[in-house]
C-alpha cells in the first residue's frame, strides 16, 4: 500500500468534518497527489463493511449504506443522571438493603417517586427482601448492571468515608461561619431549605 | 592530613555547585527519599552497589547545612536524619549479639532496595509518558457515526458522581447532630409558665431581661432563644390582661408591669 | 470478504470508544462470531493508515501512530500532569492492585489529595477490590481508558514490565524488623496515622 494512500486514510479516519482535496494537500508533505490517492483508497474499500465517499466536493469514510442497520443502537442520547437520583443510588450502594424511609432519612429530604423509579428503570437498582420491622417495608438493592457500569467487582469495594476523605472528595470540616448557617436552617425544618443547606455546605 | 586536603581540593566547584543547589532547591524534593536518591547520584554507581553509609553521611551533612542556613526542614526530613543517624551507628559499631532486630546490613539493603524501587518507578513512569498516546500521536474515529435516529436516552454518571454525591450526603450527615440539637431552646410554654409564676411580684416597671431565666444569659443562643421566647409570653399575658409593657423608644428597654 | 468482518468493521469504524465482543456479539445478527472476525480484520489492516487495536477486553480502531505528523489539527490540548501524579499513576500501573499506603512507601511521601482525585477524574484509574489485610484497604488499579491512552493491549504490556518484575523492584518488601521507618514517616503526619488507625477499627 502507498505512503500516500496510508497518510490520506489515516486523515479522512480522524477528521471531524468532511475534507477537501484541496485540505488534504495542505495537510500532507510537500509533493503527494491526494486526488489519485483517493482513487486508490476509494477502489480499495469497495465491498468493505466501510466505503471512501464523496460529500460535496469533500470526502468522508462511511458507513456501507447496506450496514445501516447496524448503527441503530449506537444514537443513543446520553443525559446526566439528576443529583437527586445520584444521591439516592449513593445511598442504595452504601447502606443497602436500605428502605425508602431510610434514604429519606439520610438525605433530609423526601425521596420523589420518580427517582426511584428512574433507578429502576435504568435496572441500577432493585427490590431486595422486605425488612422485618413493622410494616414489613421494601427495600431497595443495587444491580449487577450497576456493578458493571462503574466498574466495581462488589459494592463492597465502594470506598469508605476515610478513603473518600483521602483521595479529596470529601471536606473534613465545615467551611468557618458554618455555625451561622447552620442555625439559619434549623429554623426551618423544610425540604427546601435542608437541600438549600447541603449546597451551601458543599465544597 | 595531606590526602584530607586533596579531598578537599577534589570536591571543589562542581560538587559544591550541586550541594548549594541542594540546599537552595529544598523545597523541590518530594520528601526525603527523594532527596537520598539524589544524593545517591553523585556517587555514580549502580543503586545496587551505593554505599548506604556513605548515603547517610551526605544526608547527614544536608540537613546540618540546612540547619546552619536556617532553612525550615520538614518533619519527615528530621525523622529520616534521625534514622539514618541510627542506621550510621549500626554499620559503624561491631553487631552486639545481645542486641534484638535488624542488623545494620539488613537495614542498609532495605533502604538500598527502597531507593533502587523509586528510581525504577521513575523510570518506568517516563517509558510510559514516552510511548505514543491517544489525541497525541494516534487518534480515534473522527466522526462517530449515528446514521439512524433511535432516539433512545440513556442516563450515565460516573463513580466519581457517584461518590461526590455520597460524600455531600454524609458531610451534611457528620453536622446532623448539631441540626437536631435542642437543648439550646426555650420554648414559649416554658416562658408563659415562668412568666405566670413571677408576675405577682411585678409591681413596678420592671426590664424583661431581669426576667430571664437563670443559665441562660451566658451563652448568646441560649440568650437568644430565651429573650425571645420570654418576650412572646410576655404580648402573651398583655393579651390576657395580667401584663402592660412599653418601651419608651426603638432599641431602648423593654419594660413590664403587672396590671391591677 | 466476509459478512460478519464487514459488520464489525463497519461497528469498529462508527464508534470512538473501544467496544468490548460482548458488546459487538449483541449488536451484530444472531450467530456471528466477531472474535474470529477481529482476527481477521486485524491482519487486513497491518502496515494501513489505520490499525485495529486492542484495548484490554475491547477492540478500537486507532489511526498508525508513526502518522501522528499529520494530525496537528486533531490534536486536543490535555491537562499537563504533575510529577507526582505521572509517578503514582506509574506506580499503580504496575504495583495494581495497589493501596494508598503502598504508593506511599514506594514514593516514601505521602500522596496529596489532589493527586488521586486528578487521576479518577480523568478515568485512568478507579477503586480496585479491597485488599484482605487489615482494615481492607481500597486499592487502586487501572482502567481501559488508560489502556487505550497509552496504545495498550493489556496492563500485562506496560513497557519493562518483565524485566522489573525479575528484577523484585515489583515485590512489596516488608522492612527488616517491622516499619521504622514508615512509622516514623507516619508521626509527621497526624492526620495520616490517625487514618491509618481508625481504618483498623472500622466496619
Amino acid at each position: 500500500m502507498g505512503e500516500q494512500e496510508r497518510m490520506v486514510e489515516a486523515i479522512l479516519f480522524a477528521t471531524t468534518e468532511p475534507i477537501t482535496v484541496r485540505d488534504l494537500e495542505a495537510r500532507l508533505p510537500h509533493g503527494c497527489d491526494p486526488a489519485e490517492a483517493l482513487v486508490h483508497l476509494r477502489k480499495r474499500y469497495e465491498g468493505r463493511g466501510v466505503a471512501v465517499t464523496r460529500v460535496g466536493d469533500a470526502w468522508a469514510i462511511r458507513t456501507a449504506s447496506d450496514l445501516g442497520f447496524l448503527m441503530q443502537k449506537e444514537t443513543v442520547e446520553t443525559r446526566k443522571l439528576s443529583r437527586a437520583a445520584i444521591e439516592t443510588l449513593a445511598i442504595i450502594a452504601y447502606h443497602q438493603p436500605v428502605t425508602r424511609a431510610e434514604i429519606e432519612e439520610i438525605r433530609g429530604v423526601s425521596v420523589s417517586r420518580g427517582t426511584v423509579d428512574q433507578l429502576l428503570e435504568l435496572e441500577w437498582v432493585r427490590f431486595g427482601r422486605r425488612k422485618m420491622t413493622p410494616g414489613r417495608p421494601v427495600t431497595f438493592v443495587v444491580t449487577q448492571d450497576f456493578l458493571d457500569h462503574f466498574g466495581l467487582e462488589s459494592a463492597r469495594d465502594l470506598p469508605g468515608l476515610k478513603e473518600l476523605r483521602a483521595a479529596g472528595l470529601l471536606e473534613n470540616r465545615p467551611p468557618p461561619g458554618g455555625d451561622m448557617l447552620r442555625d439559619a436552617g434549623n429554623e426551618a425544618d423544610e425540604d427546601e431549605s435542608a437541600e438549600g443547606q447541603s449546597e451551601l455546605f458543599e465544597d | 592530613m595531606a590526602e584530607n586536603l586533596f579531598e578537599e581540593d577534589k570536591v571543589s566547584i562542581s560538587e559544591r555547585l550541586a550541594a548549594e543547589a541542594l540546599i537552595v532547591d529544598v523545597d523541590g524534593f518530594e520528601g526525603p527519599l527523594d532527596l537520598l536518591l539524589t544524593l545517591s547520584r553523585t556517587q555514580k554507581v549502580d543503586l545496587r552497589r551505593v554505599s548506604v553509609l556513605q548515603l547517610a553521611r551526605q544526608y547527614l551533612a544536608f540537613v546540618e547545612k540546612a540547619k546552619a542556613l536556617r532553612l525550615e526542614l520538614a518533619a519527615d526530613y528530621l525523622v529520616m536524619a534521625a534514622w539514618l543517624a541510627f542506621l550510621k551507628s549500626r554499620l559503624l559499631l561491631p553487631p552486639d549479639p545481645t542486641e534484638e532486630g535488624p542488623s545494620g546490613e539488613e537495614l542498609a539493603a532495605h533502604l538500598a532496595f527502597q531507593l533502587e524501587r523509586l528510581q525504577a518507578m521513575r523510570d518506568a513512569a517516563a517509558r510510559l509518558m514516552a510511548r505514543d498516546q491517544l489525541g497525541r500521536d494516534f487518534f480515534a474515529r473522527g466522526q462517530s457515526e449515528m446514521v439512524t435516529r433511535v432516539r433512545k436516552v440513556t442516563y450515565s454518571a460516573t463513580l466519581l458522581d457517584l461518590m461526590q454525591g455520597y460524600a455531600r450526603i454524609r458531610t451534611r450527615d457528620d453536622f446532623r447532630p448539631f441540626v437536631m440539637d435542642r437543648e439550646s431552646v426555650f420554648t414559649m410554654e416554658q416562658a408563659l409558665e415562668r412568666m405566670r409564676g413571677l408576675i405577682g411580684y411585678a409591681g413596678d416597671w420592671t426590664e424583661i431581661s431581669t426576667y430571664l431565666p437563670e443559665g441562660w444569659d451566658g451563652d448568646p443562643v441560649r440568650r437568644r432563644s430565651a429573650t425571645a421566647s420570654t418576650f412572646a409570653a410576655s404580648l402573651e399575658l398583655v393579651k390576657e390582661g395580667h401584663l402592660e409593657i412599653r418601651q419608651s423608644e426603638m432599641f431602648a428597654p423593654i419594660q413590664l408591669r403587672k396590671r391591677d
